[in-house]
């Protein structure tokens, strides 16, 4: 069986957002939805603080709250760890989001066209003819597919209102045995993911040498993401250089 | 008749109820399977079924009486 | 008109007779309706950005916002009315038997409102309807919102307000008007012998012992809905069922009697509305309210001792944050329901408006309530150290709310212009005299 | 093209697997429509006959500086995505925020999309009207070949930064021969000219992160920017090897958000203080005694022999042409001075007669000269404590393991893991002496060029400048517009801030010509430097402006009179090394798709304008120094000097000269891309092990011509401002913005954040989205004091201690606890107006520096400090 599985080395991440960047330009996501959301902390005061950075990706939980209050079966878990939505099935009703205790859950809460950057004008004209007018330009059309043996359209679905969306560790790569976007991009390999059923996959070997924790351990939802270096976050966290996230 | 019609309709209700219920996405939250009813469209035979167990009420009340 | 003046003389309680006051009701609450018909068809094609909900984490919001509100509290409502009138039923009640119609329309009418308005919240709408339909998935809490309290606890509701009107129906039926066939359709045959008589007792009977748990059951899965996430402060719980359920109680009762009210001043004094039916009301009200009110206390009390960390994040935000003038508002609200009911039951002496204004209070303290546990839990309730969120309804949920709620008034109002609203038979001499 | 309808296939194959009943089927193919009428949700998918087509190309990154590799996925040619190339040494695959982020920049219809001729007024914002290439660059011809004919150096060529190999602005700018002036001067420049002057290499400070066990991050915005010849990426990724191996950080930053988590020590120093700092350090390590005495007497003049008026003493040796004079050094086993080379082991320290003068080696004199540099005198000044300093200065010491060697690859190569990475430390007002004053630490312990220890540029490659700074000369007046050879600035980076100062008032600097015609080629002045006023009047006079950009910079917005469109990344550049200093390889910039709009690249601009001017061709033509630049001369790839080439094959006929024998397809190749040319050689990057060692240059602790520099600067009637730094060695002062009023009480940064490069990321929507906009860092603390909290609109008002003046802006208040409370500090990314995306981004902190005495270097460079006061209010 293989089951993937992605680690996040803190001890290496350089809280640059380029994850965050080439998952939105992969998932073609919409201003304001971070799948891959970077957070930047500070704590204590001048002179004694420490900073941090927190990658959160969606946890693609074992035990995952958001496929249990689903109420349309939506949103699932396959057999290989990929917690998926399903754009077709899904009827928008943000359960999942309220289940989440890890906030990983982005809603189209307008036309995708609408939101996507739109303060630059995609459909000019001048542009049309290189980009046949797709917005943004750089739409990947793997998001419109079917995957996986269940052939749902699980990769964002070309994004519509309405309907709920998150990370999906690029399950349109994963097929095609390429690391997710964020992962291979990651300017320092903060990020390893793998199949952590077989012994031999740098991931697996990763786990083995290194001491992880995962995010809100005490929530029970048994993540796929492991976290090696850092501490986990507590509440004396602040969190700064926000992203410019409101719709 | 009265009365074994509205049983009949009981039976049928709560039979619908059960089949409806199993035949739906089972509980669960590990596989693809668990996302999907056995028969798709199983949660309207469970509607269904709690009709048939109001209607029993009404064909008990509004049947009328045999000349 | 002179179909009006025909009926005007013959039908009980002002049924079919359009007066100026209905009227300006009717036209008030048409209004209000296509303006939240309006306000919802802009939501439809602009998407719910037209709200104020958004995204809970990054992006600081509420995804469930007053829309989730009001399906609570409507919900909530919606409980007492067709309790109430089972046990009328079944305890034989006999001093609140004019109300059982009433209080079935009443649930009626929030349940209508409450189910569409988990409709109106979907981002889909109409593919989750089908999808409902088809997927529906019994893990989910909203499987009982769906299928027990949309489909069962409502057509259960349905066939107790038919059945229970089967004899009134047939009484009027007689009465010649423009509703007659209307009338003559729900008797669908009643004569009122006695093996009709004995025939819907026991089928009352049954209905009601198989409604009340069915209702209890039903509406604890809207408690469910917050009370089975272990990722939101403030939320797990196996209280949030039961605390829904007395609140719902609560509300339902005080809208009961604020309905009673109006339908006593509107129809007059000639219908069996006395002092005995609020007493009764207010009697019921009272203990709704007080153990309302309990949970409300000892709620307070967890928060003041939440410990550092997650729960208390809630605690902060109700009791302190921006939450506290709603938290305490509602708190003050329920004490001076409380106070005014009291008072009352200790001297005996039940004013009319001493009940509604208690119920009132209750009712907008419910309102409330319902804001603070669906609301604060998604804006300061994140485990991650997220920034705390904000969340205020934009116009448009303001509009489509008004929209649920002069759907109710039709529905309500509606309904005692074509079906006399208190129970003829259950003081035959009086209708009788009236008639 | 057909539409599906979503639901189709799913409900198809579920059917058939779940073997339901075929109306489910139906009815959610009949819902599918509903959604789609209703909803407006069911996602049309469009197929076409023969289905998407899928391609890669190979490529390299714009955006930044270092050109990582890239591969361009596309579908039927229209590029979706760019990756890391994996085979390219820089960034093996990975690639940072901006890497991702610039496929919205190629794509953005706000760029400049065809040639652009002003229609109205300069000084204000720009009308524009739509011109042919033809005309554009007949008109920018004729403009500069008419101020050319008169004298071509009144035409300035400026360029932000050149992307790639700079053989085509070279080549354009030595065919033409007109001045040129680069970003430098607000780059690390003045630390380049410290580094040239004191060992000789074009670089600044960075440690070998392969085997370096103690770094002082000295001002590094690790976890933001970019450092010494690379960008960003390939340092975090050296750093985050060194820290898994062991290595420890101390980080000297006012702000410790430059290095995140990577901070072992936090010493938070007050800004421009690092020279006093420096200064202690040496002063511990020699108190210590921890000096690597073989280096400092074999490669440092630090033991010769200094005269009592702070020359050298020396001797002439040899005869004839071969006669040189040498530095006299003192010989312990005959008691005398010898020259320099003579003595395996001439004395460090000590005072000695020479013909009957007093004389002391230069080390003695550094040693008295550090010697009130004590950590309780550093103490004061820098705002740390005596016992953090001390501490660093021992573990220094301590992990230098003086005297240690290692075997790399086979070569023994002294050993001493400790060095100082700093980038833009030079920023400062005493910017080229901090530099010095920062390598002399590691000197000290000798681990200059050692294994683990301080280097600089990736080889031992002696600048000119070290040559040419042995003997600085002052001239009289008159001076050209850059002031070489000035009394101003003996040493002179060639500042766009003294060039417009300059052109604002020449009298006042002896200077008689002015350029008349400036290209502005991907240049904003107006925006990314410091002191918008004099860029505002100066450029003004410019009796013509071509700019070359992508976008419409602030700068041509105001004064462009004909506008360019270059493409971004869709063209023809290289060579690129790719080196990550370890492995060698190079690489080329390929187009992933045609230039869009009406854009060409830069070298096709070039060229075309060249041939108008009548440049191109011929011995001393463009294409002359293209064959030169590349070294295609003398090999059977050189261009020929009477046809112009395509792009394309010029880079054809490099790559076939450097053995490769696919050309130019080896780097179109996506399983390509990249020419990897294996590891480089202990040899090349350790100075001590190299040939000859560090290059031949002599390391020069003692700064003897800057003292002759300043007392020619003395002679020539050079105010003080401009003398007191050429000194022999860095010497402390209070910086000039110290004397402002106490009220402005707050030092004021700048900072680079990771999301963007410069000014010409912030317009990137989705990377604005991540850094949105200006906003002022402050201490809560302080804050409080003022009664300004998170999110406040606050005024920021800046002081000129030299001339009074005051400049404001205003901005946002943002809460940061990781900062010294006598420090606020903002992003220079913004301020910008052209763009769309611009709007509501905030000022850029370069609105309210000042430029000139008090904010410049000794060598021209500006400084990025100035005092500041923080209010409340003001109008957001």
């Amino acid at each position: 069986m293989t089951k993937y599985a992605m680690v996040v080395d803190l001890n290496r991440c350089q809280g640059c957002r380029g994850c965050t960047t080439a998952c939105k330009v992969e998932n073609n996501t919409v201003e304001g939805n971070f799948w891959m959301h970077v957070f930047r902390f500070e704590q204590g005061s001048f002179p004694d603080t420490e900073m941090s950075f927190l990658p959160r990706p969606c946890q693609h939980c074992d035990n995952a709250p958001c496929v249990k209050v689903c109420p349309v079966g939506a949103r699932f878990k396959r057999e290989d760890g990929l917690v998926l939505t399903d754009a077709d099935r899904c009827i928008g009703c943000r359960y999942c989001e309220l289940a989440c205790p890890y906030g990983v859950n982005y809603f189209n809460w307008q036309d995708p066209e609408k939101a996507q950057y739109s303060v630059v004008d995609w459909k000019d004209s001048d542009l049309q003819p290189v980009t046949d007018g797709v917005v943004p330009p750089y739409k990947n059309p793997d998001l419109d597919e079917l995957w996986g043996e269940e052939q749902r359209r699980t990769a964002g679905g070309g994004h519509a209102k309405g309907i709920m969306e998150k990370c999906t560790f690029c399950v349109q790569r994963v097929e095609k045995d390429l690391d997710p976007a964020c992962v291979e991009t990651c300017p320092t390999d903060a990020l390893v993911f793998g199949d952590i059923d077989d012994p031999g996959t740098p991931i697996s070997l990763y786990l083995r040498e290194n001491r992880t924790w995962q995010l809100l351990e005490e929530a029970g939802t048994r993540p796929s993401v492991y976290y090696v270096g850092g501490t986990p976050p507590s509440s004396e966290l602040k969190e700064i250089e926000r992203p410019k996230a409101t719709v | 008749m009265r009365r074994t019609g509205a049983i009949a309709l009981i039976v049928m209700g709560v039979a619908l109820l059960l089949a409806g219920y199993l035949l739906a996405a089972p509980w669960g939250a590990s596989t693809v399977a668990d996302s999907d009813p056995a028969v798709v469209g199983a949660p309207t035979l469970f509607i269904i079924g709690i009709v048939s167990l109001l209607s029993s009420a009404l064909f008990y009340e509004l049947l009328p009486d045999g000349r | 008109m002179s179909v009006e003046t025909r009926v005007e003389q013959k039908l009980p309680q002002g049924v079919g007779r359009l007066t100026p006051g209905w009227l300006v009701f009717f036209a008030v609450s048409f209004v209000v309706f296509v303006i939240g018909i309006g306000a919802y068809s802009y939501q439809l094609s602009n998407g719910l950005i037209v709200t104020g909900m958004r995204s809970t984490g990054t992006m600081g919001g509420a995804t469930w916002g007053l829309y989730v509100v009001m399906v609570e509290y409507f919900i909530g409502v919606s409980l007492a009315g067709v309790v109430l009138a089972a046990f009328v039923e079944v305890f034989n009640i006999g001093a609140l038997r004019p109300v059982s119609r009433l209080a079935v329309l009443l649930t009626i009418a929030s349940l209508s409102t409450g189910v569409l308005g988990v409709l109106l919240d979907l981002g889909s709408p109409f593919r989750g309807f089908v999808n409902m339909l088809l997927y529906v998935r019994p893990q989910s809490a909203f499987f009982g919102t769906f299928m027990l309290v949309a489909v069962g606890v409502l057509m259960t509701s349905l066939v107790y307000l038919y059945l229970g009107g089967r004899r009134d129906a047939a009484t009027i039926a007689g009465t010649p008007s423009g509703l007659r066939w209307f009338h003559k359709l729900w008797a669908a045959g009643y004569r009122d012998t006695e093996p009709e008589r004995e025939r819907h007792r026991r089928v009352m009977f049954w209905l009601s012992i198989g409604l009340v748990p069915l209702v209890i059951v039903a509406l604890s899965t809207e408690g469910l809905v917050f009370g089975i996430q272990v990722g939101r402060p403030g939320w797990y719980g196996s209280l949030q069922g039961p605390d829904f359920i007395v609140l719902a109680a609560a509300s339902g009762l005080a809208n009961l009697v604020v309905l009673t009210a109006i339908i006593r001043r509107a129809v007059g004094a000639r219908i069996p509305l006395g002092h005995a039916v609020f007493k009764w009301l207010g009697s019921l009200l009272l203990a709704a309210t007080a153990a309302s009110l309990y949970f409300q206390t000892v709620k307070t009390f967890t928060l003041l001792y939440a410990t550092p960390g997650n729960e208390r994040l809630i605690a902060d935000a109700l009791l302190r944050g921006p939450y506290a003038w709603i938290f305490w508002s509602s708190l003050v609200l329920m004490v001076v329901a409380m106070i005014l009911l009291v008072s009352q039951a200790a001297t005996g002496a039940w004013s009319v408006p001493a009940v509604v204004a208690a119920s009132v209070a209750i009712s907008t303290a419910a309102v409330a309530e319902r804001y603070l546990t669906v609301i604060p839990s998604q804006t300061h309730g994140m485990l991650l150290p997220y920034e705390p969120g904000s969340y205020f309804p934009t116009w448009v949920e303001f509009a489509v709310v008004g929209g649920l709620f002069a759907l109710g008034a039709i529905l309500i109002g509606g309904f005692v212009k074509v079906f006399p609203i208190i129970n003829l038979n259950s003081n035959r001499r009086e209708v009788r005299t009236d008639a | 093209m057909s539409e599906v309808f979503l639901g189709m296939p799913t409900i198809t194959r579920r059917t058939l697997v779940k073997g339901s009943a075929a109306i489910v089927g139906t009815s959610v193919v009949a819902s599918n429509f509903l959604f789609k009428s209703l909803d407006g949700v069911a996602i049309a998918q469009e197929t076409t006959a023969s289905g998407p087509v899928e391609d890669f190309v190979a490529t390299t990154c714009w955006i930044g500086k270092q050109d990582c590799g890239m591969i361009a996925r596309r579908i039927d040619g229209r590029v979706v995505k760019f990756d890391g190339n994996p085979t390219n040494p820089r960034n093996v695959g990975t690639l940072c925020p901006k890497g991702q982020g610039q496929i919205q920049a190629m794509y953005d219809p706000n760029r400049v999309k065809w040639p652009l001729v002003r229609t109205n007024e300069k000084g204000v914002s720009g009308e524009w009207r739509r011109a042919t290439w033809d005309e554009a660059l007949d008109l920018v011809a004729e403009k500069v070949n008419e101020v050319r004919a008169r004298d071509p150096k009144m035409v300035l060529w400026q360029k932000g930064r050149s992307k790639a190999k700079d053989f085509y602005d070279d080549a354009f700018v030595k065919s033409t021969g007109i001045s040129k002036l680069g970003h430098g001067a607000f780059c690390s420049d003045a630390g380049y000219r410290a580094l040239e002057y004191t060992i000789g290499t074009h670089a600044v400070l960075h440690p070998d992160f392969r085997y370096c066990n103690y770094m002082l991050s000295w001002g590094w915005n690790i976890t933001n920017a970019g450092g010494n010849k690379f960008c960003w990426l390939t340092w975090p990724r050296h750093m985050v090897k060194a820290r898994d191996r062991g290595m420890k950080i101390a980080h000297l930053d006012p702000r410790l958000r430059s290095a995140g988590p990577f901070a072992d020590t936090w010493l938070p120093i007050r800004p421009g203080t690092d020279l006093a700092m420096a200064l202690a350090l040496c002063h511990e390590l020699i108190r210590q005694d921890y000096l690597d005495r073989p280096y400092l007497t074999k490669y440092t003049n630090a033991p010769f022999l200094i005269k009592a008026d702070g020359t050298v003493a020396r001797v002439t040796v040899g005869e004839g042409d071969e006669a040189e004079d040498v530095g006299l050094v003192w010989d312990e086993a005959s008691g005398a001075a010898v020259p320099f080379g003579e003595t395996d082991d001439p004395v460090l320290e000590g005072e000695f007669v020479l013909d009957g003068e007093k004389v002391k080696t230069a080390f003695q004199l550094f040693i008295e000269h550090v010697a009130d540099a004590t950590p309780e005198w550093a103490a004061d000044i820098t705002g740390l404590t005596a016992e953090q300093i001390s501490s660093v200065a021992s573990e220094f010491g301590r992990q230098a393991q003086i005297g240690s060697t290692l075997v790399v690859d086979g070569v023994e190569v002294p050993y001493r893991p400790v060095g100082i990475m700093a980038y833009h430390m030079a920023q400062q007002e005493l910017g080229f002496q901090t530099a010095r004053a920062m390598t002399m630490v590691p000197m000290l312990v000798g681990a200059i060029g050692a294994a683990g220890g301080q280097l600089s540029d990736f080889t031992w490659k002696i600048y000119k400048n070290y040559a040419k700074y042995e003997k600085l000369t002052v001239e009289d007046p008159p001076y050209d517009f850059l002031l070489n050879n000035s009394k101003f600035f003996p040493i002179n980076t060639g500042s766009p801030a003294v060039v417009a100062g300059v052109m604002n008032d020449p009298e006042r600097y002896g200077v008689e010509d002015l350029p008349e015609v400036a290209i502005l080629h991907m240049v904003n002045p107006l925006n990314s430097f410091p002191s918008q006023p004099e860029y505002l009047r100066s450029y003004l006079k410019f009796k013509f402006v071509a700019v070359i950009s992508p976008w419409l910079s602030e700068t041509a917005d105001y004064f462009a009179d004909v506008v360019l469109p270059a493409a971004t990344i869709e063209k023809y550049e290289g060579p690129i090394s790719a080196t990550d200093q370890y492995i060698d390889a190079v690489t080329l910039r390929i187009p992933p798709m045609e230039p869009l709009f009406e854009s060409r690249g830069e070298i096709d601009i070039y060229m075309d304008l060249c041939e108008r001017m009548g440049t191109l061709y011929g011995e001393e033509g463009y294409l002359a120094v293209v064959n030169k630049e590349l070294k295609l001369d003398d090999t059977p790839f050189v261009l020929p000097l009477d046809s112009k080439p395509e792009v394309r094959h010029i880079f054809d006929q490099w790559a076939k000269s450097q053995g490769i024998d696919e050309g130019i397809e080896y780097f179109e190749d996506p399983q390509k891309g990249v020419y990897v040319k294996g590891p480089v050689s202990p040899n090349k990057i350790y100075g001590y092990v190299a040939d000859p060692p560090f290059g031949g240059a002599m390391h020069r602790l003692y700064g003897e011509s800057l003292l002759d520099a300043q007392q020619q600067m003395k002679a020539k009637g050079a105010e003080k401002i401009y003398w007191q730094d050429y000194t022999a060695f860095p010497t402390w002062r209070a910086p000039t913005m110290d004397a402002s009023p106490a009220e402005y009480e707050f030092y004021l940064l700048s900072y680079h954040q990771i999301e963007h490069k410069q000014s010409r990321t912030s317009f990137i929507p989705i990377l604005a989205e991540l850094a949105p906009g200006a906003h002022l860092d402050i201490n809560p603390e302080a804050a409080a004091r003022l009664g300004i909290s998170e999110g406040d609109s606050v005024r920021v008002e800046s002081h000129n201690a030299v001339t009074g003046e005051t400049r404001r802006l205003t901005t946002t208040a943002t809460m940061l606890d990781s900062i010294r409370p006598d420090t606020v500090a903002m992003p220079h990314h913004f301020g910008m107006w052209t763009h769309p995306q611009n709007e509501a981004q905030g000022p850029s902190a370069n609105e309210i520096y000042f430029t000139g005495e008090g904010y410049l270097a000794n060598t021209g460079d500006q400084s990025f400090h100035v005092k500041v006061k923080v209010t409340k209010g003001g109008d957001a």
